[in-house]
């Protein structure tokens, strides 16, 4: 990791404590889910933190993001309660989907944070279409999509780059190379897997990074991000990164290697950056430990909200389908 | 009631577009070849140079990624007009317009709607063969979450358009194509027209002849043809396929107790049986006869105009239908 | 008889791959993780190493590209099994099963006939939610050219597939997804099933319960419990939802005199819309009460378990809805 | 137009005719139009006749070749006979599809002449899986799929291009840049507009080539056949031409000048073709007499054939749905 000046102390404590936040988070959603308190499928974001914690840092509450069914870490990291998607993924009325979207479909209007969706490739034509209204409307605002290398094969892919270059607008395509989409390796999904070149077949800028390097995610996020602010075209940025945990919570990783995983795991992206604030004294282990405690007490407190939170009725099963029998 | 003009179908469907885009900044017309070529069946001929290329946009070869352009342009205040050049297209985009428009508002909990119009262009009778001459309006109107319209008259090509870019929800318009050149008579000033509602085109006492689309032609011309043997039949217009208008056709069952489903849709899991299951349901002890249907046979659309004629139900076989209900 | 198994439905299903890749080289598996995910729902696990990558390929995300190969693939004398992963991405191909594999043999006029099987997992029932729930029969079935079958027991699981690959136009295999851990005995010699006839899965005089997939165990289970009521219902299993096999289940209303209809999909412009509008039709006068039925609630799924029960029939509500029917 | 050396004067003579023949025959189709004996769309390939006859000529009898609905030219190239597709767009059973087809649907299974496809871009997953099978058969024989630039911008190109490349398997992707999808110009079709570079996001080798001139085509096809032939690997071929007239019959050519069509008329394959035979004494003004007359009593033979050819009775229209119904 390499030396980056102008890191204030405070926002590094911030950082450290988000992707904290994010890997605690979805570790007791795991212990949850083998409770039976979470149900559905549930893809854990363990190992990739530096992607969604380094880019949605860099945005404004105005711009909008999408994300995809593995999207806790996108929703923290924007700022959506924790209790609220704690309360979601219980499905309960209290959940900032109302309970009825559970771990895949997370949204919060009020934070511009347009889901989780769960067909892979679907919200990539979605987010040229926001980046093209913001354009119209003269809004400002940036569109940032997240998507894995798997969902790059899929036509929309083509399509969306292809429109949204086309057409100039303020979209940033992140492309979360975790090396796999379910059991199906990188090489086996892209002919071509220098992904940061795709973006030659649409005249889109591009750039890859190390996602488990959240200085470098920064870094290249902030490079991004000011581009497409600034020139109001869009770009593509892969990161590459790994997860550590299987796909969803139905999978027996028959597909690589304990060995591999483990070869990753010493670039766990949370320790180095802990690391680095530590040996640059940007932060201590007693404010380490009092953050650790914040968590845990950030952690307690969304489950005690979703214990809580209550059960839409079943009358209600047929709202929500048009706006207005929806009333809530 | 106010004078009356005479116009084309296509022409009635091009003033709605105009007054649209005139009266409201966010509406946009997107679609491929409506600008420069004018529209593949000369709809929006003239737009582009009376709007300019931001209200009217040429886009790819490229259904799904700028129909899911267009719902993410409604996700952030646009009010976009997608045209889906003809339906044969339009399973190409169904992913994007089932599980992103008609879905979003569900699985956010009621805090997302999507507010995008999609007009396709559909039907038989310009021999067009096997890949061009679908009539899936029953494909779109199982879709719970969408609205589906078929524009069956002039008044409706004028004025519906203005309804559904009201609503908050997206609505699937179906234009005949057939119909373009076709010339009616409606009121100087027709404008919008509610889209909740089914119509009784023609009053009737013996039986309902229940259609929609070409088929309320048809049904017209069959009904005048069987005043003339003394047979008054009612025709209804269903004009909102999703959510159907089951109080209308109900109605019209109870009065005259006996009902013919008319329509140019593959003849089996379509419109009609639905019709004809609710009135089974509604209405079964009012029957004098049972429910007969008339559709589409079930043949990928043969070239010849023969074949393609035989291929739907003419004005003949409504009238021998008809008949055979009657008169047993 | 010959000696029965106890086999779940996912090993059935497996069993019926296997013997199709054992019997005929022609035969292969392709779908995204059918090889080394062991698929998604582990219904290929392990058939990649006994029968190799050509047999068993894992294929990118790419619906449209890898279910269009395989039609592809079937025209120059292959006999490809493709898996679609769930029925919910079953969209994105659509075109191509629609517009290609439905339509060529027309298209060509009686030339070139397209030997592919596409099988789907799709239904109800793991708390997948709006995205990944859906039970899209109704939209496969209403198309002319295919073959739609829908497997509602172990036998058929085991032995469905045999028949489909002999046949030479295309045919869709509907699986359940919630059904692959159930267990039932089947005959261990069980092999190909035909695929052009509905079944009685129980014989009874007192009602007609017509249904298929999941749809088909519960109400066997009502019927079980009506029949404690000294209700005798007859449970017919369609198997075959294009072409349906509308002989069965009109000899059966014809000698019960009553119907209710039950099937897990949307509840307009379904199966059921098309088997009430033929009873309508053709045995009108032998019903003593108007025929029903019980479909799924129109709302994408809900995420939380009670309110995904509540979209569906169950049990009870069939049991409810007979009993109102023979005791209004 | 270069020299190129070991053109036999057969070999071109033959050459020459068949564009003649394309260009001929394909005037004939227009005048038959305007006198209705032909109806539907009616694609003309009139200015890009160098482009099929220069890469067909290099293909084998047992090559797959697929199309689009601007196939008149390749299927004459590939030897299906004129009468037969005179017959096909008259409608006729004696047609290359019996009719059913139309001008937008020619097949001719004999001749591997595999359509005739009119959903954009529709094909070329068949053509990757075409491929496919020709190497798990080990056929030896290749796959040449023809589309247009507009086609490429579609998702199912994105798709197609990476199975093949991932698959390896012989398959010749000929893109026919005629600078317009109907009438949206390249430029807004593509953000990036030398086609041939998207290749490289597949890593498949490609070529831009002047597809005015024949030998240009040729030794462009030559070398790519060659090369997948040898090594089973996926190819790009761009071939830059111009289509001289409308996109079809319903095309008031708006979107270009007049001027632009004069200057592309300039370079017509045709007299360009016929001018360097000439001048390098591969032919002479009397040998051209010679065929002129040929082709006249070619072209009115197969307007004879369909003039005289029969319809399809009514009673067959159900045929070719199923193969079992359809034994002709
Ligand atoms: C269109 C579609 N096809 C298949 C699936 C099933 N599926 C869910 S996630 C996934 C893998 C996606 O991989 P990638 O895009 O790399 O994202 P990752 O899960 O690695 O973050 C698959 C195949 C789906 N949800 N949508
Ligand atoms: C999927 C699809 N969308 C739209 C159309 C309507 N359409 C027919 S041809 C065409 C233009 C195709 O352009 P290109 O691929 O460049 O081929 P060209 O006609 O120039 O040979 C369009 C838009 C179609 N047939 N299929
Ligand atoms: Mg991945
Ligand atoms: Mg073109």
């Amino acid at each position: 990791m390499e030396n980056q000046k102008n890191i204030e102390p405070q926002k590094a404590a911030d950082l450290l404590y988000q992707m904290l936040l994010m890997r605690k988070f979805e570790e007791k959603s795991a212990e949850l889910y083998t409770k039976e308190k979470i149900r559905g499928f549930l893809h854990l974001y363990i190992g990739e933190e530096a992607v969604a914690t380094g880019v949605i840092q860099t945005l404004k509450p105005e711009d909008y993001i999408l994300g995809t069914y593995r999207e806790h870490a996108h929703a923290l990291a924007r700022g959506v309660d924790a209790g609220a998607i704690m309360a979601e993924m219980y499905g309960k009325q209290e959940g900032c989907s109302r309970g009825r979207g559970g771990s895949m479909h997370l949204f919060d209007k009020e934070k511009n944070f347009f889901g989780g969706n769960a067909i892979v490739s679907g919200h990539l034509p979605m987010a040229t279409g926001m980046a093209l209204a913001s354009k119209k409307l003269k809004k400002g605002n940036i569109t940032v999509c997240f998507f894995g290398e798997g969902a790059a094969a899929e036509g929309e892919f083509h399509e969306a780059l292809n429109l949204a270059s086309l057409w100039k607008v303020p979209v940033l395509f992140v492309c979360e190379n975790n090396l796999y989409a379910m059991g199906t390796a990188l090489r086996y999904s892209h002919s071509m897997q220098e992904l940061e070149k795709k973006g030659q077949a649409y005249g889109i800028e591009s750039a890859a990074v190390d996602g488990m390097d959240l200085l470098r995610v920064m870094e290249a996020a902030t490079k991004a991000v000011d581009l497409v602010r600034s020139t109001g075209n869009p770009y593509l940025l892969v990161c590459n990164t790994y997860r550590f945990r299987a796909h969803s919570m139905f999978d027996a990783e028959l597909y690589r290697d304990k060995a591999e995983v483990e070869e990753w795991k010493k670039r766990d992206p949370i320790p180095q950056f802990r690391e680095y604030l530590l040996k640059e004294n940007l932060i201590n282990e007693e404010q380490i430990g009092e953050m650790e405690e914040r968590l845990k007490q950030e952690i307690q407190k969304a489950v005690d909200f979703a214990e809580a939170g209550t059960w839409e009725p079943e009358e209600d099963l047929g709202k929500f389908v048009y706006t207005q029998n929806s009333a809530s | 009631m106010s004078e009356m003009i005479k116009i084309t179908y296509r022409e009635a469907l091009k003033a709605g577009i105009r007054e649209a885009l005139t009266n409201d900044e966010r509406v946009f017309l997107m679609g491929e070849d409506v600008g420069r070529y004018g529209g593949a069946f000369a709809v929006s001929k003239g737009l582009l140079q009376e709007f300019g290329e931001d209200r009217v946009m040429d886009v790819p070869l490229s259904e799904s990624g700028f129909v899911g352009a267009g719902i993410g342009a409604s996700l952030a205040g646009m009010k976009p007009i997608v045209e889906v050049m003809t339906v044969n297209f339009g399973l190409l985009p169904m992913d994007q317009i089932v599980n992103n428009a008609a879905t979003m508002l569900h699985m956010s909990g009621g805090q997302i709607n999507v507010p995008v119009v999609i007009r396709m262009s559909c039907g038989i009778g310009k021999q067009l063969a096997a890949q061009h001459s679908h009539s899936w309006e029953p494909l779109f109107a199982h879709i719970p979450g969408l609205v589906v319209l078929s524009v069956g008259t002039h008044e409706d090509a004028r004025g519906m358009l203005h309804t559904a870019l009201e609503h908050p929800d997206p609505v699937i318009i179906f234009e005949y194509t057939s119909m373009l050149n076709r010339e009616a008579e409606i009121p100087a000033d027709a404008g919008p027209m509610d889209i909740s509602l089914a119509k009784v085109r023609r009053e009737g006492k013996d039986i309902s002849i229940i259609t929609y689309g070409i088929g309320v032609h048809k049904s017209m011309e069959a009904a005048e043809k069987l005043a003339e043997q003394g047979i008054d039949a009612e025709v209804i217009d269903l004009r909102v396929l999703r959510p159907l208008d089951e109080k209308c056709f109900l109605e019209s069952v109870v009065k005259t107790h006996r009902a013919l489903l008319v329509e140019e849709a593959w003849g089996s899991i379509n419109v009609s049986s639905e019709v004809s299951a609710r009135i089974m349901e509604k209405a079964f002890f009012d029957l004098d006869a049972p429910v007969k249907r008339l559709g589409g046979v079930e043949v990928p659309i043969p070239y010849p105009l023969h074949l393609e004629n035989a291929s739907v139900p003419q004005v003949d076989d409504i009238v021998n239908a008809v008949i055979k209900i009657l008169r047993p």
